[in-house]
């Protein structure tokens, strides 16, 4: 193990440094790309093996950082499934990244974007690996600001540095409120390793949990990107690179739920009802919501980064329906709530990062995410066009890949709500089931427009009609992670007990309620359903192949003439004719008006002569997230003015300033004389 | 032994389904014939179509690829698989525990999912507009779908359908307020899922107010017959569920012979019921305006939230 | 028996408040009235039941009295006013139709959590149905909130007056005759008194839509 | 309700094919066997309106009435040619229509049939040398059969479509 995690480190450290030294040309982006692909699969491989294995694997470094109880690493089953999943996404990432980079050839920001790269995917793999407080913020922290950096590649933009500006304040205070949660843990604590702070939480008063699981909630929720505080998700996902945004995607706002769980559950051992109740709300509302501006979206990347937020809302069900079931001691259900919400995590990694590494590859042929100017990209891309497929069947939770698998089983865990005593705390089960079912129906009709707009039909633009197949190693890159969605959709039965085994000894969870039957179709304790997806697969695949020879039985005409497409007779079709994005999702626009609160723009020119004549037509049609300007207007009025108060306190006398510092210096000396 | 034969009967019993779908097509058209007092097709006529329709060639749109050919084949295939998993003439179900009514609820979602990629291959306005409006019923009617089945498995204790079917059986009160709200919810999203009116109309000839023929206007010759045969085999798997899951009454229980022709006797009573009821309601009402298709849904949301609460109190 | 009872008696209060519903749903006065009108009956037949399984022979003539005055009289003078007032339809409501009625269900689900003290709390088979009949109670609250034309909300008034006797025959098998008769009494005069500002109303500004009445204010 | 009853009293409307001289259709050519076949139990209309006064519509459009009842003999109207069977084609083929018109023959899967209804479709009737006609339905796409008549009635068209499938 001990050889495995510094194989991790190594891989990465060769990464970064290559990109440091000899940034460009083939070698070069193939030398970062071999270091990411390195740290990966060693991580994925130490993952696995705490995860079979289950013994917890211990390094300590108590030398550096000495101030704060050094650095400490302890993967657990917990940890080893996260950090299982950074490995399991930096390797197709990695190898995407080496022929996608190619367009930042000759410019200065290849080396960055090599080094933070290997940098990003280091500290995120050592987040779910820290043993302390200490450890944990740092590695959070370089996470965050590599990962920023990251976001201003292409610093060009004026929307990009917008987009940083945005994620590093959101992530910041995410930051401080999560720090502020440990600290209050560890108040009564005799040290800040986890496992101190997991002994001393029954001892914290209740409103003491209650406030360090909200300020978790608060903190970890802004970098899951959950309802009010997905700001920056949808501004920051599609400014970084492709592949970048896949990792951010994919697993970055899987920390967030990581440490949730972490503090939650392991932690603090699972607390009151509202808290599995809050979750659930706060999840169902991202989903819908999250689903609905998704389908607004005509950025490719941005209705990607939406659904990002839709997906977090789901894993927010799954878990807060655990926390719920566990708060009533049903521990059979708990687990299955909590198993559903980790699935879908490892689920939402897989598809979304296909998806986003598809959008890249699109994105990269047409040098536009604009969907309105694509189309018919089937024929010039082929293959990307059946990976980005499979990725949009995965999402919309169509039987039998990877995303119905999950999805059935929150809606297996949400089914047990009628197995909770009180039937008015019950209710939110039902409640989430219908927005659950909304959210996965809008899903479905969202990718029916991202993929139907983006690759089949006529191309809309010259740009598109001229687009290329993505190279090689992108294409593998893509071909992984379509082969894992067809995996985790066909095998749920193996992965659902080792998803239990990670819950064992967490919180309230007796390990008595995880062991799950390993037969065919899928029979989880506590779910009142059962399926078999290879059964289905194997089903829908018979009857697929039985379909051709029962019509040659029935002696159906073979025959077959292309023709023009119909179009009542008119000569010629041009891409003006075809559907476009906006008029796919405007019916949905009307049905959820008052939600999306479009503003309307339509000026028609008249000929001169007759009004029966037109000469031009101008429609401009916006959405405003008017909820979005509701929560943040204020706070972000508020802070204006405290800048500009604060401007006074400048005066760039050197001579002020060292004032400022002996007025604080002697203030902390008060405190820590007297303050008690 | 007994897995084998199981699987033939489950087979059977899919097969029987599709061989009854287009009857129940021409059956519904026959009865509105007669309630416009005309002579009408004979009910066997949708046998003719489809036959006429396998022997026609294929005319394809030279924008389209192979999502266009693929789709009618996924269509067909995950209709006929929900039909392996509906009990329609017996339980219990030799493939229960294959999926359950999410499973089928999803395995449909598959079938539009597809279709409407097809409507955008050839790049025709009408396909789009089609595909749109499909998929926006078909996203609206998601919840409703969802919360009945939650009503069932609420009483019932289980989600896969033979379960329930069994346990409606033999469970002691026969129609219960919750199944009954449950029922009307089911029956509005199958008008919705299956394209009948008031949402969709099955015999406009205007493209301006389709929603399923828009999406297929570019298809012929087998394509087109295997779709078809899909909608209708759709409309057959609703109503057997409509029936079976809330008025179990007839099927089968056993392997006897009695029980099996009662059991075929009493679906077949079923759905002609249905089928009147459709096409009376059919020529009492007419097509809403799309915009006001939500607010229909709603009821039926409303109703299936309410079959839960009854449920949840009479528990 | 008692399983029956009670299972009769919710069927009913969910087609009374399924009756409800249909205010939200339709556009035209005339529905509004039949829902009404049919609503009655439903409800007449409830306290039938209630009559005969609880052995409560007063609540006969309550049924009686309901299904003569709610079920015939009533909608009869309300389909005079319809005709008088030109049988405009309702206007675009202050919510839309899907919202009020998800919105609706919701305070069917808030009219369950409030009740079930009382639920639990009774021993009577008609017990199941209150959430329903108080279900009712809010959602024609809701009616007479959303909607804007005078004769809707009178409907609406009508309705949850319906409500009011269903949960009093379904949590107390009835109030005392007199008490009832009162009740009755108390909203035909009501109903008279409404009648007479919609005449009013539809005399000084030429329609009944309610919102008209902001125009006092200046 | 008032509805239902009135169903009820009406009973069926749906009067027999008469008997009509065979003049009114003239079939250019038998039917091959195997569309007989094919079309003889169900048949699907795309009605092509080439630039008619539209009087043959609106006698197509009585087919489809419950006293004609064109359903009967499993002939029904679709939206679209590739659903399409048998095109009715009526008016004289304008110069706009022209295209159109060929193309939606184009769109039709074979096997198929083109039935032309009116004088104006054989002869172009009164419109003959209009600036804006092409010419005859027959110099466009191949015709199998014409219906006389301006306009001709709705039974005489029946009888047209059901001589074309070889159902007489």
């Amino acid at each position: 193990m001990r050889s495995l995690f510094a194989l991790m480190l190594a891989g990465y450290a060769l990464g970064a440094a290559a990109a440091v030294l000899r940034p460009g040309g083939r070698g070069g982006r193939g030398l970062v790309a071999a270091g990411a692909v390195l740290g990966g699969a060693a991580g994925l491989a130490l993952a696995l093996q705490v995860l079979l294995t289950g013994t917890p694997f211990v390094l300590e470094a108590p030398a550096v950082l000495s101030i704060a109880d050094g650095l400490l690493f302890r993967i657990d089953r917990l940890g080893a499934l996260f950090l299982g999943l950074v490995g399991f996404l930096a390797v197709p990432c990695g190898l995407y990244g080496a022929a996608y980079s190619e367009g930042y050839e000759g410019r200065a920001s290849l080396r960055l974007l090599g080094a933070l790269l290997n940098l990003f995917l280091l500290t995120m793999s050592l987040v779910p690996c820290a043993g302390n407080v200490l450890t944990f913020l740092f590695m959070w922290e370089g996470m965050s600001l590599t990962s920023y950096f990251l976001v201003l590649t292409e610093t060009d933009e004026p929307e990009t540095v917008l987009a940083g500006g945005w994620y590093l304040a959101m992530t910041h205070a995410g930051l401080a409120l999560a720090l502020a949660a440990f600290l209050l843990m560890a108040t009564s604590s005799a040290s800040t390793t986890f496992g101190d702070l997991r002994a001393a939480a029954p001892a914290l008063s209740p409103s003491a949990r209650n406030a360090v699981f909200l300020l978790a909630l608060l903190g970890f929720g802004s970098k899951a990107g959950i309802m009010p505080l997905h700001v920056w998700l949808p501004r920051a996902h599609p400014a970084a690179p492709s592949h970048v945004s896949a990792l951010m995607s994919g697993v970055m706002i899987k920390m967030g739920v990581y440490g949730l769980l972490r503090v939650g559950l392991d932690l603090l051992g699972g607390g009151p009802t509202w808290w599995g109740a809050l979750l659930i709300g706060l999840g169902a509302l991202s989903a819908v919501i999250g689903v609905l501006y998704a389908l607004m979206e005509h950025d490719l990347k941005r209705l990607l980064a939406y659904h990002s937020v839709e997906n977090i809302g789901i894993i927010f069900i799954g878990i807060g329906a655990g926390l719920m079931f566990q708060s009533f001691g049903l521990p059979a259900l708990a687990t299955l709530g909590m198993v559903a919400g980790l699935y879908h995590t490892i689920n939402h990694a897989c598809f979304k990062g296909l998806l986003f590494l598809g959008a890249g590859s699109v994105a990269h042929a047409l040098g536009t995410r604009n969907m309105e100017e694509m189309g018919g990209l089937i024929k010039r891309m082929p293959r990307t066009a059946l990976f980005f497929l499979v990725g949009a069947c995965a999402i919309s939770a169509l039987p039998p890949l990877n995303g119905f698998a999950s999805e059935w089983l929150v809606f297996q865990a949400l089914l047990g709500g009628s197995a909770i005593p009180q039937p008015e705390v019950a209710v939110v089960m039902p409640l989430a089931v219908a927005m659950l079912a909304l959210a996965s129906g809008l899903a479905a009709a969202c990718f029916v427009k991202a993929f139907g707009i983006t690759f089949l039909a006529i191309p809309r633009s010259a740009r598109a009609e001229q687009a290329h197949e993505a190279p090689r190693s992108m294409q593998a890159g893509m071909a992984m992670l379509a082969m894992a969605c067809v995996a985790l959709g066909l095998l749920p039965f193996a992965v659902v007990p080792i998803l239990g085994s990670t819950l064992a000894g967490l919180g309230r969870v007796t390990p008595a309620a995880i062991e799950l039957t390993r037969s065919l179709p899928l029979q989880v304790p506590g779910a009142s359903g059962q399926m078999s997806p290879p059964l289905l697969a194997l089903g829908l695949v018979v009857l697929l192949a039985l379909l051709p020879l029962g019509l040659r039985l029935l002696g159906a005409e073979r025959r077959g003439r292309v023709g023009d497409t119909w179009g009542c007779g008119r000569i010629g079709q041009t891409p003006r004719m075809e559907y476009t994005a906006t008029a796919f999702a405007e019916p949905l626009r009307r049905v959820f008006a008052e939600l999306y609160r479009p503003t309307r723009d339509l000026s028609i020119d008249f000929h001169p002569a007759s009004k029966y004549f037109v000469q031009s037509i101008a429609y401009r049609s916006e959405i405003h997230p008017w909820i979005e300007r509701l929560l943040y207007n204020w706070p972000l009025r508020g802070i204006r003015r405290a800048a500009v108060w604060v401007r006074r306190l400048q005066a760039g006398s050197l001579h002020l300033y060292l004032f400022y510092l002996t007025v604080a210096f002697l203030v902390l000396l008060t405190m820590a004389r007297w303050w008690r | 032994m007994v897995a084998i034969i199981g699987f033939a009967l489950g087979v059977s019993q899919a097969a029987l389904a599709l061989l009854l779908a287009p009857g129940l097509v021409g059956l519904v058209r026959w009865l509105k014939a007669r309630l416009q007092n005309r002579r009408g097709a004979p009910v066997w006529q949708p046998y003719w179509e489809l036959a006429k329709l396998f022997r026609k060639e294929v005319v394809v749109s030279s924008n389209a690829s192979w999502v266009f050919r693929a789709a009618p084949f996924i269509v067909f295939a995950s209709t006929v698989a929900v039909a392996l998993l509906v009990p329609i003439l017996l339980v219990p179900l030799p493939f229960d525990g294959v999926g359950d009514l999410l499973v089928v609820v999803y395995l449909l979602l598959l079938g539009t999912f597809f279709l409407s990629l097809a409507g955008l291959d050839p790049g025709s306005a009408f396909g789009g507009m089609g595909a749109s409006r499909a998929m926006t019923v078909a996203a609206l009617a998601e919840p409703t779908v969802a919360l009945a089945i939650f009503a069932l498995a609420l009483s019932a204790g289980s989600t896969n359908l033979g379960q329930i079917v069994a346990r409606t059986m033999s469970g002691p009160a026969a129609v219960s307020p919750g199944h009954l709200l449950a029922f009307l919810a089911l029956f509005i999203v199958t008008l919705a899922e299956t394209g009948r009116l008031p949402i969709d109309n099955p015999a406009t000839h205007l493209e301006l107010t389709m929603i399923h023929e828009a999406m297929v206007l570019e298809y012929s010759g087998r394509y087109l017959a295997l779709i078809e045969w899909a909608a209708s085999l759709k409309l057959l798997i609703f109503f057997s569920l409509l029936s079976n899951l809330f008025v179990p009454w007839g099927v089968a229980a056993g392997l006897t012979a009695g029980a099996l022709t009662l059991a075929v006797a009493s679906l077949l009573v079923k759905l002609v019921i249905l089928a009147a009821v459709v096409a009376v309601l059919e020529t009492r009402i007419a097509k809403l305006r799309l915009f006001r298709v939500p607010e229909l849904l709603s009821v039926s949301f409303v109703l299936a939230l309410l079959a839960v609460t009854s449920s949840f109190l009479l528990r | 028996m008692d399983a029956a009872f009670s299972q009769l008696c919710v069927l009913g209060s969910s087609l009374v408040l399924i009756f409800g519903l249909i205010l939200l749903w339709r556009r035209g006065v005339t529905a509004y009235i039949s829902a009404f009108m049919w609503q009655s009956i439903v409800l007449a037949a409830v306290t039938v039941v209630v009559a005969h399984f609880g052995k409560v022979p007063e609540l006969y003539w309550v049924a009686v009295c309901l299904l003569l005055l709610k079920g015939i009289v009533i909608p009869r003078l309300l389909r005079r006013m319809e005709r008088r007032f030109s049988p405009e339809r309702e206007l675009e409501p202050y919510v839309n139709t899907a919202t009020s009625l998800v919105v609706s269900g919701l305070l069917v689900l808030f009219g369950y959590a409030v009740t079930r003290p009382l639920v639990a709390l009774s021993r009577l088979p008609t017990r199941v149905g209150m959430p329903l009949a108080m279900g009712l109670v809010l959602v024609s609250l809701f009616v007479v909130i959303s909607r804007k034309k005078a004769l809707t909300q009178v409907v609406g008034f009508l309705m949850l007056e319906n409500g009011l006797a269903l949960l009093a025959v379904l949590g107390t098998y009835g109030i005392p005759l007199i008490v009832e008769l009162g009740v009755f009494l108390d909203a035909l005069m009501g109903f008279l008194v409404m009648q007479i500002f919609i005449y009013q109303i539809h005399e000084t500004f030429e329609s009944i839509d309610v919102e008209q009445l902001n125009r006092l204010r200046h | 309700m008032r509805l239902f009853s009135k169903i009820l009293q009406v009973g069926l409307a749906t009067e027999p094919l008469p008997p009509t001289s065979h003049e009114v259709v003239r079939l250019l050519h038998e039917v091959d066997d195997r569309a007989r076949r094919l079309f003889g139990r169900a048949l699907a209309i795309r009605e092509v309106d080439a630039g008619s006064c539209n009087g043959c519509e609106l006698e197509i459009t009585g087919l489809t009435s419950p006293v004609y009842d064109s359903e009967r003999f499993g002939v029904h109207f679709v939206a679209s040619p590739r659903h399409a069977d048998l095109l009715l084609v009526t008016g004289p083929v304008t110069r706009n229509m022209a295209v159109p018109l060929v193309k939606t023959y184009e769109a039709t899967p074979a096997p198929k049939l083109v039935v032309a209804v009116g004088d104006c479709s054989r002869t172009c009737g009164v419109f003959k040398g209009g600036y804006g006609v092409a010419g005859s339905v027959d110099q466009f796409v191949p015709v199998d059969a014409f219906v006389d008549g301006c306009p001709p009635e709705p039974a005489a068209i029946l009888r047209g479509i059901l001589a074309a499938v070889g159902r007489r």
